[in-house]
């Protein structure tokens, strides 16, 4: 069994992609561990993160650094900003998250690896943490709710740097479950084109996620 | 000459127009959590007003970007000369530029020091949050094993005047006992006519003629209005207890198994948190909701009350006389060990609850008739 | 042979295939309303029982014409024999001759009484009937003022609960004390961003940064799933509010007009009708609602109540102390005449209310200082 | 000033029609009493009986004989009732009203009249007051509510004498409010004649009514 490289910091095993341990010895999700010459790997699982799926499913801007600043919005129990954490080493990751019973989890990992910050608030309001964030490469965003383009918006706009890369995951059915997925992604897209950002791709997350699209944009100047 | 009042976690900063370090006024490293939450509160911090009024003089203007009301600035020297920007350039210099910033104020000795303090800083944060967290989490559910009882009690109340009303119009309906099915039919149907043409009412065996009084227009009207309210504190009673159920089984996973999510909410509604009963020994929780009983007892010497709340639970209920206080310091026993894994660990252990089944199943054993009198 | 069981007012008819009659069981002239009113209430008269009894050998069916539930019928002596039509041929010839029918059984001497007959029967079964419905206005008037006392009382201890739990989330609502805009806007809204976003509350000044804990998902709903049942306990109440008003205009317009609806109602749910109030002396009248004080009275000599539920007219309660008794005796002795007028006329007299208002001027105007101590 | 006979029972003076008062000296509902030759008349108010509007209005079928037997739902409190007890002083007019309120008012015109019987009851429960209700000459039906043709009819078949005359007074508003008049007015008709009764005379009440028809059926054989 041998590790390609395909991002920096992805490695691509047997139709796996997986990146490598920051924690050598320790899950976060129950994620498969792989020693591959003395290094090990955590399996990346697609149907657990968006942004795996995405990856699985072609996509082609990868920004993330060993050293990039990352806002993670929607953290959740941090799977995904794990895998992050794994290939920014040393950068920093800020993960936001509004539900205390997630944040239990995510501080848990956070703890663990020193360059995942743990941010209790909502990030619909991006004030409430400018005092902790600095401007950062990423902005990355997976919140189910129907606002999702708009606090995505925000928060580019407080935190990202000029030449920052913006990725967006849409779930349709929290915008609105009686609008056709289709009708929704087109809708979405216009409201980033019309306040100033350029979409440079966009990965639909099927099958390991129905009507979900990533969105990756950048500030139009 | 302009300048710009900005902030981050170590505290304020005044950069010039050419975003060169003016001055700044840090928060004491030992308060530093505390002080995010006085910000994030909305109030202004004493170092907030000291840089702004030791510079306020040497400037023409100061642009404040500031996440507080606007109205906290309006008392303070000089509020003329303030503008309030947010975000503003010195605030997007600064979040460019932390660790440069940072190392310049001393706070920090290298650039790279910056994510380690972020780090500690924002971990320590959010724990201090998430226990508040679940102290309002404690307290909602507190809150909702109260409002059940006196919903309870209120709809009792309404129930019976409904029914004495509507006696008059069906006298017959009085026999279904069950007030949520009575209220429904009510609510629902009004009148006995339509009442008796929607449901087959097996359980009173009516015939079409009813010996009550004719009830129709505004008079049914009320009627109906009245038990659709009433309805609607029944349904509220019943997501109550759903959320009591669903906040036990987050908070309490083990203390719910083992006595049920309605008695477990109650002893911690009685003590007011689930931290604080898990600080209790087992003797206090066996008879908390019988403090008069113990009160009276230490006052006259009458005989110690040996169960309070926890009487509720079935097996003490239905124990036969003599094995009510053994089961009930039995099970008090096993609720202050569940209410610490609760606590520490979280996780829900199946254990604990066989352990007290054998138990009871051993006192049972050993004791099967009354004790002699002695 | 075939034979009808038919009736009318008088009682129970059998003719036979071609319209004789047969027999004819006739109820006792004195119990004639009352075995209307037994029949309107389906049931079977001894009458009925007794014509079927003596006839069910000599036909080979009975066709029965009733209104009653047919399993009346189920228990009797052969019933397989009886067949239902209504109406029947029988019936239908009965209702076309019943001037003649009635003569043959004697029930009248010459069919030319038969009008006089229907008259008075109807007239005195209608008075009977109007008699209890005024008894059923009554008692539903009573239910209503009850209920909203009940309600008010279920409510206010509602509303502690919800403000003690939302004070959680948003301590700054709490200084609105008007009941129903706070569960309002709680029932609308919910937290206190949207609160805050839909209301201006200028009451209470608030800065968008509160003090309170987050609160939202079901820890949100279940409140204010709460706040919109007690919301509708509210508007319920308005709605017997509006519903006394409507019922005492018509009952008591007299009554209503003099000290206002709700505390009339008061009285006549006090004593069970407006009819029994209508007996009561005025002096009665006037301490209803202190009976307790009046026991003392009696029995420990202690000094009578002054005045009892017609304290809270405000000309009572707002009357300086030496002025309370008397113009609670002026008041009840105007409500006595109210009621009489209310019962047995139903006009409304604006007089009425005229002369206790000159009542009133000429007490105050003869007692401006409290009576010098004995 | 002089009364010119119109129908049996009816007279007609100066524009204004007028039954013979059966109860001398008594009024029913306020109306004008006149004395002339002897007689007192009180004059019927076409404002206040949707019979005496009927009348005024042409209406050429006149069943009420001085010895008719009647049968009138939605007595009210008796104002038309009243004339009728004029004109069939020798017959009988069931007077059938649910409302306690009305009846109060009607009970006590039917004390003092002779030939006008009291049923509290409901007229769309005919059963309920078959056991005091001969078969009568004719059905006379002013209730406002939706089914008031449907009522009607079930009252006519169970009382109405094979040559009797049914007199239904139709207000379109009772039946439903969202509808021409016009329609309403075909729709019932349709339901009288599908039921097997054939309508003889229509009379518009305008303009002592709004919106109100009088229809004149019998038994089609």
């Amino acid at each position: 069994m041998e590790m390609t490289p395909v991002f920096n910091g992805i490695y691509e095993t047997d139709g796996h992609i997986a990146t490598e341990n920051l924690n050598r010895g320790i899950k976060v999700y129950g994620e498969r561990l792989v020693e591959i010459k003395d290094k090990e790997y955590r399996i990346w699982d697609p149907r657990r993160s968006k942004l795996g799926a995405a990856i699985l499913n072609g996509l082609e801007t990868f920004p993330f650094k060993e050293d990039s600043k990352v806002l993670y919005l929607g953290a959740s129990a941090g799977t995904t900003p794990s895998h992050i954490s794994d290939i920014s080493k040393n950068g920093l990751i800020y993960c936001v998250e509004f539900s205390p019973r997630m944040m239990r989890d995510l501080a848990e990992v956070c703890n663990q690896r020193q360059n995942m910050i743990p941010i209790l608030e909502d990030a619909t309001k991006p004030k409430n943490y400018m005092n902790i964030v600095q401007k950062v490469d990423i902005v990355y965003s997976d919140v189910a709710q129907p606002k999702q383009s708009e606090l995505f918006m925000d928060n580019m706009r407080l935190f990202l740097k000029g030449d920052g890369i913006g990725i967006l995951m849409i779930k349709a059915r929290s915008i609105d479950v009686t609008k056709s997925p289709k009708k929704i992604f087109k809708e979405e897209e216009s409201k980033l084109k019309t306040a100033g950002f350029r979409v440079i791709e966009k990965i639909n997350l099927e099958p390991y996620e129905k009507d979900h699209m990533a969105f990756v944009c950048e500030l139009n100047f | 000459m302009k300048c710009y009042l900005t902030s981050c976690f170590v505290g304020f900063i005044i950069l010039d127009e050419d975003f060169n370090l003016m001055d700044y006024e840090l928060f004491p490293k030992r308060d530093l959590i505390k002080r995010q939450i006085e910000v994030s509160s909305g109030n202004l911090t004493r170092e907030e007003e000291a840089i702004l009024k030791r510079n306020v003089k040497n400037c023409d203007s100061i642009i404040i970007e500031t996440n507080l009301n606007i109205s906290n600035y309006n008392n303070l020297k000089g509020a003329s000369k303030f503008k309030f920007e947010t975000p503003s350039d010195g605030g997007k210099f600064l979040r460019s530029n932390m660790g440069l910033i940072l190392k310049e104020t001393g706070f920090i000795d290298s650039e790279d020091d910056l994510n380690q303090v972020l780090h500690s800083v924002s971990l320590e944060l959010t724990n201090y949050k998430l226990k508040e967290a679940s102290k309002a989490r404690d307290m909602f559910l507190i809150q909702a094993i109260n409002a059940i009882d006196e919903i309870d009690e209120a709809t009792g109340k309404l129930i019976e005047r409904i029914r004495e009303w509507h006696v008059l119009n069906f006298p017959e309906l009085d026999k279904i006992k069950n007030n949520e099915k009575y209220v429904k039919l009510i609510a629902e149907y009004g009148d006995r006519n339509t009442i008796i043409e929607n449901e087959l009412l097996d359980e009173i065996k009516i015939s079409i003629q009813s010996t009550g009084t004719e009830m129709e227009g505004p008079d049914l009207e009320v009627l109906q209005g009245f038990a659709g309210s009433v309805k609607s504190l029944q349904d509220t009673k019943k997501s109550l207890t759903d959320y009591v159920d669903q906040k036990m089984s987050e908070i309490a996973p083990n203390l719910s198994n083992l006595i049920g999510s309605s008695l477990g909410a109650k002893l911690i509604a009685h003590i007011g948190g689930i931290e604080k009963l898990a600080l209790l020994p087992s003797s206090t929780i066996q008879i908390m909701g019988a403090e008069k009983a113990l009160f009276r007892h230490k006052k006259t010497g009458e005989r110690p009350p040996k169960h309070g709340l926890i009487y509720q639970h079935p097996e003490i209920r239905s124990a036969r006389w003599w094995l009510k206080g053994k089961i009930a310091r039995a099970l008090a026993a096993k609720i202050s060990i569940a209410v610490r894994k609760d606590v520490y660990s979280g996780e829900l252990d199946p254990v604990l609850k066989e352990n007290f089944e054998k138990k009871l199943e051993s006192i049972k054993k050993e004791h099967p008739f009354p004790p002699r009198p002695s």
